[in-house]
């Protein structure tokens, strides 16, 4: 069957929240207005006021109340409306979130799963832009998911929503409408996919593109591109950004010897780099063949204007350039 | 043509800590004119923004402003161009009464070079600085403290001037607004709180949201007034009042303006599924700012009806012109992409891929 | 041994959108003695708190609670153990009445693994989930939403349980509590919200932090009641009274105890640059929550003048013993240095260097 | 003359308020209580309530308060008390200080430092020591500074103070009572260090150590023990981690053909990533004659305890055998 985006999310939650009574969600329109981006269409009406909440704009309100239901055994899921507004909230994500099991010595879970889109979408200009999966990837205690198909959305959110540790969960708003293939397994109401282990999208043997997101479809793209130029690439889905799956990108490493990472966040102390360090640590490095390259969003706020915001972020185009770099093609 | 026009307010002005303005308005024939003529700009600026929503010339958010121009309107009236003034995303009106042009505007939703911001800022972010303007502001409820820093620097400097912050009844329950109410009241900050109730935070009715919907009042130890929004000549008597108390010293001010939006939150919301088609025809019917100051002008004799038919047709043909204007500049040349990243320009700054980007060498 | 004491209220009790309780408690010898030996215990145990921070077996931030011991007997006299209980990092002696023991909280004040956080935590963030005590939280301000967090887990379950945070006058002003407020309200949550008013948050006085320092009506909405926090029977009262309102569905509720921090805000602090011995000598003579209790107990001739020295040294032998104990006890093993990141302490976790950490396989 | 982190701050702080009536400084405790860490000591008496200015605790109200001043044409100094509290706040340092010149098409100035002591202390645990160097480098619009001498502290805080973009300042508290040697020229009024520019601390040949704040120092107690073991090692003060010097790191590699990071923060997407970045995107990358290894904070949450804290931070020792490993001793 085939599914978009949006609809695997929307099943997953509508799945779990019948599932287990402890789950509820929460958030900015989620109920009446049926998420700002239809996310939770339709779980107001099946589910009723009491699991779909509507809350006022307030951030650092409702996720430290969702915390605290946590702390106390509830399983919720708190949806900001884009992780932009996160920032609002952050403290709560890493302090009150993240570290309290650590701080409690073990005592105090906190079963919590926020989620919502990341990154840039289209025209929103620079403060509704900003992709979080290197802030929050930094932060030990936390999981930070960032799915890129329907099998993605619903095996990651429901393995996230069943999760006893705090889940970030990055989604992409330009991924919402698009539709991917699912197995019936995957239709399955307890399908979960396990957190923290890459898919290998495209097997290769000439390079590795690793990336996260709606960058995976971009690496998709630009490996049937490459195919055409000769090149086999290896795209890997890292599906989970913490804990990372070094051991995929190691293994397929060992393989091509040629490493590209493919991101639309900002380049510095990215999740490119921590790429880049995880080659140098492991056996991967004297693996390699050619020097990695990082293809990642432009180190700017994100302009407004359309060719300049397509500037911005990462085009096939880039990809493609960056691996026949790698492969020492078109160099020179 | 009659002069000193006096018009009581339909709606009685709410107290909360304070007496309250008085509760009519003077005016005279010119000076109505002028508010029509203003406010229909601002109407058919957002509508001809909508259009070009529609045909995909301007692109992401897109918060309109029709139904609230009596706000804008009675606030430049009130106010000085000397006077700081920050509001939220729906920020098209205000950026151009507070003197930018339609041409301006426009361009900047297009993301024209010729727009506000050059084009990379958007709908959400224009600025006027020449006037005091500073924003335009994606993060609800931001604005507060920033504009509570715009009369922290105007009290500083030793300046008469006071700061406007404008937000939704949404934004009213962000915390940082109360973290900034109370260090303006403790400081006597010259600053204005001005609630935009249009009754809705994208789909959630005020009752939804707030423990209290009396937004004058939550200011707590704050005076407030809620005032008719629709009424232009309200809106001005109240900020009169309003500024008064702020400039003689007193320190903040809450005011909540009652008014209502007619598009949908953004250009993605048709604006009916958590509000009915009647409530808002209802409103257009009975409430609308700029129907009111018509009605005015004609009963007062200032000019009649096909004047006032003109007047609508020369404003259509203005934005219709600086429309086309706007369209037909181009976009920011690629290479400023790296521009403005920081004021000095000489910084080096990566692209997206290696060997791309500025390098000042 | 007279029984149903009753004792007027030395300080009236303030009401705010409510009636109050009634102006005097009613108690009886045994419960004065309980209270007493409690306060006792939690006043010796900040003492030597203090004594081995000096000793620097203690480090870092350490906020004692010595002036304050009759909010948190208070407290646990009107509430159960069902009802949920958070507060700041000023938390040793509500860990210790929630049901923990001194040498688990002195054994975490020293790292210890015998330590309520097993040494993990130290002062600020000792937790006793069993008695839905949820911290301990260094963060000032964040408790509020995370309280009524609690609070929403209850209502959610059909508890019939309340949940109370406590911050303090300096918290008070933080954005973050008037959002939790706003939703608490909204969903007639069962919380109830206690502003510790000790007259300082660090240096600064509460008139130079707030614009209006009756925190019980900051809740503007919400009722709210300020309650002399030196007589543990008036907080006991209050609590009560506070609690019956959101048991019985009315939603959240405000609570000011007027109290007073004896020690400088934390061991760094020596606490008399921002106000003076005087000042604080004059509260520890004429309010103190121990002498009063003491007082009441010697008035009604429930003890003797020497039974309760004895009681003293009691208690000081108890705590001691406790000390050693805590000390004498080791750090946790390296080896659990990477436990508890996650729940299922079996993920891969890097240390400092390469090649060091936790590995599963 | 031989002065303190403290005093050189202070004394930076002192000359700009007196030398610029635009400059003020805002925070908690920072006037009547001489600042938490005594870093503002005696400038309220000296510049008076208008300059220095106490604020409730409500971090979000008052850095935006700055950057609203700073949009009007002051210059302002938001002192956060310890940056961990920078997190209830860090949109206005993001969304409304960084993002703002860009996205005014360069007509908004906002000219605001932010500092205060980030990263661990001591026994402070997991809440009070997280260290912000990678999150806050990582957004455009910003620079970030990381002084780890007296020379450095005087000098790039009036630079900060002086630039016309925000600044985040991060200092460090177990280095405010560490004295350091200052030239004359150091101690004059106008003396700044230009941002964006590394220091060499300690020139050497056999490798490379590059470090920030704190461990700074602990780099150069390594190099000493590292040259009676006979390896000769050049040490690295980054100074500034946005812009980052990224010439001078590729430099001394080019020269060492070694390199080592050391930081205190958390290592996945650190700021030692972000090098490892730099070395696979530079000529570096072909003169390495061994993989980067970088030296972090241990993946966890800090702990209370004394030896679990220890066990958490980078000591000299970590740095030693991190050497010794990219020269290839040590390791059989
Ligand atoms: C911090 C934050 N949270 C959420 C949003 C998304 N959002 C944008 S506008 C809006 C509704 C605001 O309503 P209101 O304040 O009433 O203003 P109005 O749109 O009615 O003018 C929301 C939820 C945001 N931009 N920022
Ligand atoms: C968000 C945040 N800002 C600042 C601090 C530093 N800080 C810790 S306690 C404190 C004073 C709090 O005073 P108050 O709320 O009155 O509580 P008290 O210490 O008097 O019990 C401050 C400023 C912090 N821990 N968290
Ligand atoms: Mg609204
Ligand atoms: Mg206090």
């Amino acid at each position: 069957a085939s599914m978009t985006v949006r609809d695997a999310l929307n099943s997953a939650l509508d799945e779990e929240l019948a599932r287990d009574q402890n789950v509820f969600i929460m958030g900015e329109e989620v109920g009446r207005y049926q998420g700002a981006y239809k996310i939770t269409r339709g779980l107001l009406d099946k589910h009723g006021p009491k699991r779909v909440i509507d809350t006022p704009i307030t951030e650092a309100g409702f996720a430290g109340i969702g915390v605290g239901a946590a702390f106390a055994g509830l399983r919720p899921v708190i949806e900001f409306m884009t992780f932009n507004f996160s920032m609002q909230a952050i403290d709560h994500v890493v302090n009150s979130a993240a570290k309290t099991l650590y701080m409690s010595g073990g005592q105090i879970k906190v079963p919590i799963v926020f989620r919502g889109p990341n990154g840039a979408a289209a025209g929103v200009a620079a403060q509704h832009s900003q992709c979080f999966a290197a802030w929050y990837s930094s932060c030990p205690g936390l999981k930070v998911i960032t799915p890129y198909s329907s099998e993605d959305a619903r095996g990651l959110l429901k393995a996230a929503i069943r999760d006893d540790n705090p889940v970030v969960f990055l989604e992409n708003e330009l991924l919402y409408g698009e539709s991917f293939e699912l197995s019936d397994e995957a239709l399955g109401k307890d399908f979960v996919l396990p957190i923290g282990k890459a898919k290998i999208e495209r097997e290769g043997t000439d390079v590795t593109i690793v990336a996260f997101s709606k960058m995976v479809g971009f690496s998709l793209k630009a490996a049937a591109a490459l195919q055409e130029k000769g090149i086999n690439a290896e795209v890997i889905n890292l599906r989970s950004i913490r804990p990372l799956d070094r051991e995929a990108i190691i293994k397929s490493v060992l393989k091509t010897g040629r490493l590209v990472s493919v991101e639309e966040g900002w380049p510095q102390c990215g999740v490119g780099a921590e790429i880049c360090a995880t080659i140098f640590e492991s056996e991967a490095f004297d693996a390699l063949d050619a020097p990695v390259e990082r293809v990642t969003g432009a180190d700017i706020p994100t302009p407004y204007a359309k060719t300049l915001e397509a500037a911005s972020f990462p085009q096939v185009d880039n990809i493609v350039r960056a691996v026949e770099r790698v492969c020492y093609r078109g160099k020179n | 043509k009659p002069n000193g026009i006096k018009i009581k307010f339909t709606k009685p002005i709410d107290t909360y800590l304070c007496d309250g303005p008085k509760d009519y308005g003077v005016t005279d024939g010119e000076e109505l004119l002028g508010f029509l003529r203003e406010m229909m700009v601002m109407r058919r600026m957002e509508i001809v923004a909508d259009q070009l929503y529609k045909s995909r010339e301007i692109r992401g958010f897109c918060h309109l402003y029709d139904g609230q121009e009596a706000i804008a309107s009675g606030i430049e009236a009130a106010l000085t161009k000397q006077d700081y003034y920050i509001t939220a995303y729906r920020d098209h009106c205000n950026q151009l009464l507070r003197g930018d042009t339609v041409e301006s505007v426009l361009a900047e939703l297009l993301g024209r070079v010729t727009g506000c911001s050059k084009g990379k800022g958007g709908s959400m972010h224009m600025y006027f600085p020449k006037a005091h303007f500073y924003g335009g502001n994606g993060i609800v409820g931001a604005q507060a403290p920033l504009g509570t820093g715009l009369a922290f620097a105007a009290q500083y400097r030793g300046e008469p001037n006071v700061a406007i912050t404008m937000y939704g009844d949404g934004a009213a329950n962000q915390g940082q607004i109360y973290e900034a109410m109370n260090m303006a009241a403790l400081w006597k900050l010259p600053t204005i709180f001005i609630c935009e109730n249009n009754k809705y935070g994208m789909g959630t009715a005020t009752n939804r949201s707030a423990a209290d919907d009396r937004y004058y009042t939550r200011g707590h130890y704050i005076p407030g007034l809620r005032v008719d929004g629709m009424d232009v000549l309200a809106v001005r008597e109240a900020m009169w009042y309003a500024a008064d108390h702020c400039r003689s010293g007193k320190g903040p001010f809450m005011m909540e303006f009652d008014t209502y939006r007619y598009h949908g939150h953004s250009m993605s919301d048709p604006g009916i599924s958590y509000r009915t088609r009647d409530e808002v025809a209802a409103m257009r019917a009975e409430r609308d700012p700029i129907e009111r100051v018509r009605k005015w002008i004609l009963e007062n004799n200032i000019k009649e009806e096909k004047d006032l038919k003109q007047l609508e047709r020369d404003v259509r043909k203005e934005i219709d012109e600086a429309s086309q204007k706007a369209l037909a500049a181009p976009e920011l040349d690629i290479s400023e992409l790296y521009k403005d990243v920081y004021s000095e320009n000489n910084i080096s700054i990566r692209g997206v891929e290696v060997g791309t980007g500025f390098n000042p060498q």
